[in-house]
C-alpha cells in the first residue's frame, strides 16, 4: 500500500507571511510545477511555531510537517527565525529519538521571491515523506487517521 | 551522607535566623515512611532541629520557591541549585530573596532499587547503611552489601555538578556521587540500538499506563506554568480522557518546554506513580541540548534561557 | 429534589442513562447582548415535549454535540411549556460553539435537575427580585412564573442592574415588566451612559434606595458571585433576615446529579441540594467557596 | 463453611469459577499492579503478596470510560450507548480496604440518581477477599475499622496459611461459591486456630495510628482555619497521585471527543486537587491550593460521613502516603486536627 504509487502525502505547510508565504503564492501564480499536497497555513513569523504545532499536525494524521520562514537574518521582527531555528531543531531530534522518522518534520528558509526554491523544497519534502510512508503513528489498529 | 553534615546544617539554619537573613527556610525532615524524606517549611530557629540531610533526600526543593512570599532560605543539592539559577534565569524567583544553603551531594540511594535487588519492598527493610563503595542493607537476620554504584539514582551517577556551584553557604566539603555515564545512560543507549518503530511502539505502551495525574509536571521545579497547554481549552490540544497519543504528547511537549532547564534531577520520573521511564525522556533531551547548543542548565545565572538565545550560525544541517 | 420524584424523572431517561441527553432542536435564537444569546429548543421527540415538566430554578445539562456538555438554567417558565428557553453568555469552549448555532440545529439537553424556588412557600408573599447580568435568567423563570399567576403572590418588587445599558438582558421582558403596574421595575447600569436616561448605580446601592419593606417579604437575589456578596447585607439593613433570602449560586459542574463532586460547599452539592438556597442555609459555611 | 485448597490446586478453582464468572486477579503491568482479568492458567499472581497499586476500583470504575458515542445522519443525531459487559465478576484476592471502599462507592454511586456506569459494572460481583500477611507500613486500617483479614465487605475472606489457602464463607454467596468443588477440604480445628492466629500476626504488623475520635467535628471546627490548612497543605505539588490511587474517590470529568465523524463522550478521574477543576470562567472557588488540601481531607473525614451515616470514606490502605512524589501524609494531618472544642456556642 505504501508502495502504491497514487498515495500522495498529506504535508502540512507552516508558512512565514513574510516570506514563504509568497513564496509559494508567486510558485503557484508563475506556473511552477510541484506538488499540489501541502496544505498551507500562513504563520505571521516562524518564531511562531510551537512544537506543540507540529505534534498536533502528526496527530491529526498529516503524514509530513513543513515549517518555513525568512533566510538567517532576514527576519521581519529580526531574530523570529533564529528562535525557530532552535525549537525545530530541538524537536525534529528528540522526535526521531522517540520513533518519529525525521522526514516527517521539515523545515526550510524560502524568501517571497524564491518560487523556484519553494516548488524544489515542496518536491524534495514531498519525496521524502513518501519514501517514509502514510503517517499512522497514532493510530491504534495501524490505520492513517486522517479524518 | 553523614551525621556531621546535618549537624552543620542545623547549626547553619539557626544562625541564619538569629543573624535575621531569613523569614524561613525550605529543606526535608525526616518523612512518614522508611527511608523518605519530605519537604519541610522551618520557620525559626527552635524548628531547625527537624531538618535532615542523609541518603534519601529526593526531592528537588526549588518546586517550593516559586510562591514563597519572604526571604527564604533553601537547603541545595547540585541539582536543586541549578533549577534555582534556571528558575533566576527565568526571573521566576530573585536570588537576592534566597539564601542558598548548599550540600555537597555525593549520590542519593535508590530505595527502589536496593528493594528489586533484594526482593524485599522498602518497609520490609531495617536499615541502609552507606559505606564507601557500598552500601549494606540489612533485613531481619539477612545482610547484603550492594555497590553502591548499583543502587544509587541513574540522574547521580551522570552527574558532575554535584556540589553546588551557585550558594551563599556550602555546608561541608565538595563531594560527588561516583560517575558512570554509561550505567546512567543505560537505558536512553539501549533505546537508541532499536529502529524508529520499536522506540515507537516502547513509548506508547509506556504512555499506555499513564493517568495524567500530572504528578511529573508538578513535581518539576522548572514547570511553573500558571496554565499548562494540557488545560487549554480552546483550542483544546489533547483530550482530556488519557489515552496513549495524547499522554505521549504531552510528554513529548513537556520534555521540550523544559529543554535547557531541566538539570536531569530525577524528580518527574520519581513521582510517576506507574512506573514510566521519564527520565529516559528529559535526560534525552538535555543531551541533545548539551551536544547541539553547547547548553547546561543552570549553570550560569546570568546567561539568558536556551529558548530566548540563539546564535546566528547553528543547526543549519537541519534546514534546507 | 425528593426520592420519588427522581423516580418520577425516570420515565425520562434513554435506556434508564441518566447520563444520555435527549436531542432537541433549536427554534428561535434571541440576541441579548453581544455576549449573550437566548435559545429557544422543543425536544425533537414530540412525547417528550409533552410530559417534560420542571419549576422554576431547575437546570440542565446542554450538549453542543461534537464540543462538550455544559451547565445552564433554564430561563423560561413552567407556566409557558411550548417550548424551552435558555439564555447563556460566550465564555468558554461549550458556549462559544452554543452561540454558532442557528434556527434548525440540534443539541442534546438533560435534566433538569436540582432543587428549585420553594414556590409553595412565597405565595401570598411580597416578592423582591434582584439580579444582575445574566444573573436574570434564573429569576426570569420564575418572574414570569409569579407574574401568569398574579393573584397568588402579593406586591412584586424587581430590581435589575447591568454593567450597561447594552449588557442588559431580556430587554423585552424589562419593558413588559415595566408596563406592569402590578409590578415595580426598576433597572440600574453601573456607570453612566450615553442615552441613559435610567437610574445609575450598583445593584445593591440601588436596592437599598428602592428600599423594599421586608413585611411578609421574600427577597429572591442572582448575579455575578460579588453582586450576591454586597446584596446580603444591603437586605439585612433594609430588615430582611437570612430566611427571607434565597439565592442561586452557580459553580463548575459536569454530571448535574451530585456524582462527579466538583459542586460541593461543605457537604451541600449545589446541583442536587441547590442551586436554590436560602441564606441562612449557607451562611455559615465558606462564604468564600460561592 | 470453612475450607482450604492448596497453592497448587488454586488455578483449577479459578478454572471452575471462570466457568461462570469473568475472574480478575491482581496483576503485574509493568511497574505496577493492578486488577485484571485472568489469563485462565497462571497462578504465579499469587506471589503478588501486598495491595495493588491501582486499587480495585479501576475495575468498576475505570480510568476512563465512554458513556456514548453519537454521529450524525440524515435524520440528525443518533446516540449509542455501549453494550453491557453482561457477564458476572468475581475478584480473587481482593484487599479488605479496597472491599470497604467499594462498598462507599455503591452508595455513593447508588444514592440519587443511579450511575448506570458504575452500577453495571458492579452488578453480580463477587468478592473473593485476601488478608494482607503483610500490611505496609503506611497502612492504618485498624484506625477505621478495618484489619488486614477484615471480612465485612466480601463473600469469602481467604487467608493463606503456609501452601495452604484458608477460605471462609462470609455471605450466602459465598457459601454457595465454596460448596462442591472438589478441591476444597474442610478446615480442621487445627486449621482455624492457625488461622486466628495468622490473621492476629497480621493485624499486630498494623502500627501506624489516626486519630478518629471525633473526627468530623473536629474537622467542621478548623474548616475555617485558614493557617491550619495552609500549614497542611505547603509541600503539596496538586498532582492527582493521592485521589486518583484513592480506592474511595470517585470524582470524574467528562468531555467529548470527535474521530472521524463520530463524536465520543467519555469519562475520566478527576482530582480535586488540580485547579481547574472548580475553575469557572470569571472565578475559582478554590484557586488556593490550601482550600483544595481542605476539599480532600474534609471529604473524606467530614462531608462524606455527614452525608452517608457517618461513614469515614478514607479506608486506611495508605496508597496515599506510599504514592505521594512528596511524601504527604494524611495521618499526620489527621492526628494534627485540634481536640473537638467542648464549650460549643452551637
Amino acid at each position: 500500500m505504501e508502495q502504491n504509487s497514487e498515495w500522495k502525502p498529506q504535508i502540512l505547510g507552516f508558512l512565514c507571511k513574510w516570506c514563504s508565504y509568497a513564496g509559494a503564492d508567486l510558485a503557484g501564480t508563475s506556473r511552477k510545477k510541484y506538488p499540489a499536497n501541502m496544505r498551507i497555513m500562513k504563520i505571521p513569523c516562524s518564531g511562531r511555531i510551537a512544537p506543540l504545532f507540529i505534534l498536533k499536525a502528526l496527530r491529526m494524521g498529516f503524514d509530513g510537517v513543513l515549517v518555513s520562514g525568512c533566510h538567517p537574518g532576514d527576519c521581519h521582527y529580526q531574530t523570529g527565525n533564529y528562535r525557530a531555528r532552535r525549537r525545530i531543531a530541538l524537536t525534529k531530534k528528540f522526535l526521531e529519538y522517540i520513533g518519529i522518522e525525521p522526514q516527517r518534520v521539515q523545515a526550510s528558509w524560502v524568501s517571497a521571491s524564491e518560487a523556484n526554491k519553494f516548488a524544489q523544497v515542496s518536491e524534495e519534502v514531498t519525496k521524502e515523506v513518501k519514501e517514509v510512508g502514510p503517517n499512522r503513528l497514532f493510530s491504534d489498529n495501524g490505520q492513517n487517521i486522517t479524518g | 551522607m553523614d551525621k556531621i553534615l546535618q549537624d552543620n546544617l542545623r547549626k547553619e539554619v539557626k544562625a541564619l535566623f538569629e543573624q535575621k537573613k531569613v523569614d524561613l527556610v525550605i529543606g526535608y525532615e525526616t518523612g512518614p515512611t522508611k527511608f523518605t524524606t519530605t519537604p519541610v517549611l522551618i520557620k525559626n530557629s527552635e524548628e531547625a532541629d527537624r531538618l535532615v540531610i542523609n541518603d534519601f533526600i529526593t526531592s528537588n526543593l526549588a518546586k517550593m520557591l516559586v510562591k514563597i512570599k519572604g526571604k527564604a532560605g533553601i537547603v541545595a543539592k547540585g541539582c536543586d541549585s541549578r533549577s534555582i539559577v534556571s528558575l533566576i534565569q527565568d526571573h521566576k524567583v530573585k536570588r537576592e530573596n534566597i539564601v542558598i544553603i548548599g550540600v555537597p551531594c555525593s549520590g542519593i540511594i535508590d530505595v527502589g532499587k536496593i528493594s528489586r535487588l533484594i526482593g524485599k519492598e522498602p518497609d520490609e527493610i531495617d536499615d541502609i547503611t552507606r559505606e564507601k563503595d557500598a552500601v549494606l542493607v540489612t533485613s531481619g537476620s539477612e545482610k547484603k552489601s550492594l555497590p553502591l554504584k548499583e543502587v544509587l539514582y541513574e540522574h547521580c551517577l551522570a552527574c558532575d555538578l554535584s556540589t553546588p556551584a551557585e550558594c551563599d553557604v556550602l555546608i561541608g566539603e565538595p563531594a560527588s556521587p561516583p560517575l558512570d555515564k554509561v550505567a546512567s545512560l543505560a537505558k536512553i543507549n539501549e533505546m537508541e540500538k532499536m529502529t524508529a518503530e520499536q522506540r515507537w511502539q516502547y513509548w506508547k505502551e509506556q504512555m499506555q499506563r499513564c493517568t495524567r495525574c500530572y504528578a511529573c509536571r508538578n513535581v518539576c521545579p522548572v514547570c511553573y506554568c500558571e496554565r499548562c497547554f494540557v488545560e487549554e481549552s480552546e483550542p483544546q490540544w489533547i483530550n482530556i480522557a488519557p489515552n496513549w497519543q495524547d499522554n505521549l504528547i504531552f510528554q513529548v511537549i513537556r520534555s521540550i518546554h523544559v529543554a535547557g532547564r531541566c538539570t536531569d534531577c530525577g524528580n518527574c520520573e520519581r513521582a510517576c506513580p506507574v512506573g514510566i521511564p521519564l527520565r529516559s525522556l528529559v535526560r534525552k533531551m538535555y543531551d541533545i541540548v548539551d551536544e547541539m547548543f553547547h547548553y547546561k542548565a543552570g549553570t550560569n545565572k546570568d546567561d539568558l534561557p536556551l529558548m530566548a538565545s540563539y546564535e546566528t550560525r547553528e543547526a543549519e544541517e537541519l534546514i534546507r | 429534589m425528593t426520592t420519588s420524584s427522581i423516580s418520577e424523572r425516570k420515565k425520562f431517561f434513554s435506556q434508564n442513562n441518566v447520563y444520555l441527553p435527549h436531542v432537541c432542536v433549536i427554534e428561535k435564537v434571541i440576541d441579548e447582548t453581544p455576549t449573550v444569546r437566548t435559545f429557544h429548543f422543543k425536544f425533537k421527540d414530540e412525547r417528550l415535549q409533552k410530559e417534560f415538566t420542571f419549576e422554576s430554578g431547575q437546570f440542565g445539562e446542554y450538549t453542543v454535540f461534537g464540543v462538550g456538555e455544559a451547565t445552564f438554567c433554564i430561563s423560561s417558565s413552567p407556566t409557558r411549556p411550548d417550548h424551552l428557553e435558555v439564555a447563556l453568555q460566550r465564555v468558554g469552549k461549550v458556549t462559544n460553539a452554543f452561540h454558532r448555532l442557528g434556527v434548525g440545529a440540534e443539541i442534546g439537553f438533560r435534566g433538569p435537575y436540582g432543587n428549585s424556588f420553594p414556590i409553595d412557600s412565597l405565595k401570598g408573599k411580597n416578592l423582591v427580585f434582584v439580579g444582575g447580568g445574566i444573573g436574570l435568567a434564573p429569576l426570569r423563570s420564575l418572574i414570569w412564573n409569579v407574574i401568569d399567576n398574579r393573584d397568588k403572590y402579593g406586591k412584586i418588587d424587581i430590581v435589575y442592574g447591568a454593567r450597561s445599558p447594552a449588557d442588559l438582558c431580556f430587554k423585552y421582558d424589562l419593558e413588559a415588566w415595566s408596563k406592569d403596574n402590578t409590578v415595580n421595575m426598576v433597572t440600574t447600569i453601573d456607570r453612566p451612559a450615553e442615552g441613559w436616561n435610567g437610574r445609575v448605580g450598583l445593584v445593591p446601592a440601588v436596592l437599598e434606595q428602592v428600599a423594599p419593606s421586608p413585611d411578609n417579604a421574600v427577597a429572591i437575589v442572582c448575579g455575578p458571585p460579588i453582586m450576591i456578596r454586597f446584596t446580603f447585607p444591603a437586605l439585612a439593613k433594609l430588615g430582611f433576615t437570612p430566611e427571607q433570602m434565597i439565592t442561586t449560586l452557580e459553580k463548575r459542574m459536569k454530571c448535574g446529579i451530585g456524582k462527579c463532586g466538583r459542586c460541593n460547599i461543605g457537604p451541600l452539592f449545589v446541583c442536587k441540594d441547590g442551586p436554590v438556597f436560602r441564606y441562612d442555609q449557607i451562611k455559615n459555611f465558606m462564604p468564600q467557596e460561592y | 463453611m470453612v475450607k482450604k485448597i492448596k497453592q497448587a490446586d488454586i488455578g483449577k478453582l479459578l478454572e471452575r469459577w471462570a466457568k461462570d464468572y469473568r475472574i480478575f486477579v491482581p496483576s503485574r503491568d509493568g511497574e505496577i499492579t493492578r486488577f485484571d482479568r485472568w489469563d485462565g492458567k497462571d497462578t504465579g499472581f499469587l506471589s503478588i503478596y501486598r495491595n495493588t497499586v491501582v486499587p480495585a476500583k479501576s475495575v468498576f470504575f475505570p480510568v476512563k470510560e465512554e458513556m456514548f458515542s453519537y454521529k450524525k445522519d440524515s435524520t440528525g443525531y443518533q446516540l449509542k450507548v455501549p453494550g453491557p459487559s453482561m457477564s458476572k465478576k468475581l475478584l480473587f484476592g481482593i484487599r479488605p480496604c479496597d472491599a470497604s471502599a467499594l462498598a462507599m462507592l455503591d452508595v455513593a454511586f447508588k444514592e440519587g440518581y443511579e450511575d448506570p456506569y458504575y452500577l453495571e459494572k458492579r452488578r453480580d460481583t463477587v468478592l473473593v477477599g485476601m488478608t494482607c500477611l503483610r500490611p505496609y507500613d503506611s497502612c492504618f486500617c485498624t484506625s477505621l475499622g478495618g484489619g488486614p483479614g477484615e471480612s465485612k465487605n466480601v463473600d469469602i475472606m481467604m487467608t493463606q496459611v503456609g501452601d495452604e489457602y484458608i477460605l471462609e464463607g462470609i455471605t450466602q454467596k459465598g457459601e454457595e461459591l465454596l460448596a462442591g468443588v472438589e478441591y476444597f477440604t474442610d478446615a480442621s480445628e487445627a486449621d482455624i486456630s492457625r488461622l486466628r492466629s495468622v490473621k492476629e500476626g497480621a493485624l499486630k504488623q498494623i502500627t501506624r495510628k489516626v486519630n478518629v475520635k471525633d473526627i468530623t467535628q473536629r474537622i467542621y471546627d478548623v474548616i475555617e482555619n485558614k493557617e491550619f490548612w495552609e500549614t497542611s497543605a505547603i509541600k503539596c505539588v496538586s498532582c492527582g497521585v493521592c485521589t486518583f490511587f484513592c480506592p474511595t474517590c470517585y470524582c470524574f470529568d467528562i468531555s467529548d471527543e470527535k474521530e472521524k465523524g463520530t463524536g465520543i463522550r467519555k469519562r475520566a478521574w478527576d482530582s480535586c486537587q488540580f485547579p481547574v477543576y472548580t475553575k469557572m470562567p470569571a472565578e475559582n472557588p478554590r484557586e488556593e491550593k490550601w482550600r483544595r488540601v481542605r476539599q480532600k481531607v474534609a471529604h473524606k473525614y467530614a462531608y462524606f460521613p455527614t452525608l452517608y451515616g457517618g461513614t469515614i470514606s478514607c479506608t486506611g490502605c495508605g496508597r496515599c502516603i506510599r504514592l505521594c512524589p512528596v511524601s504527604w501524609d494524611i495521618t499526620a494531618v489527621i492526628n494534627s486536627v485540634p481536640e473537638k472544642v467542648t464549650t460549643e456556642s452551637k
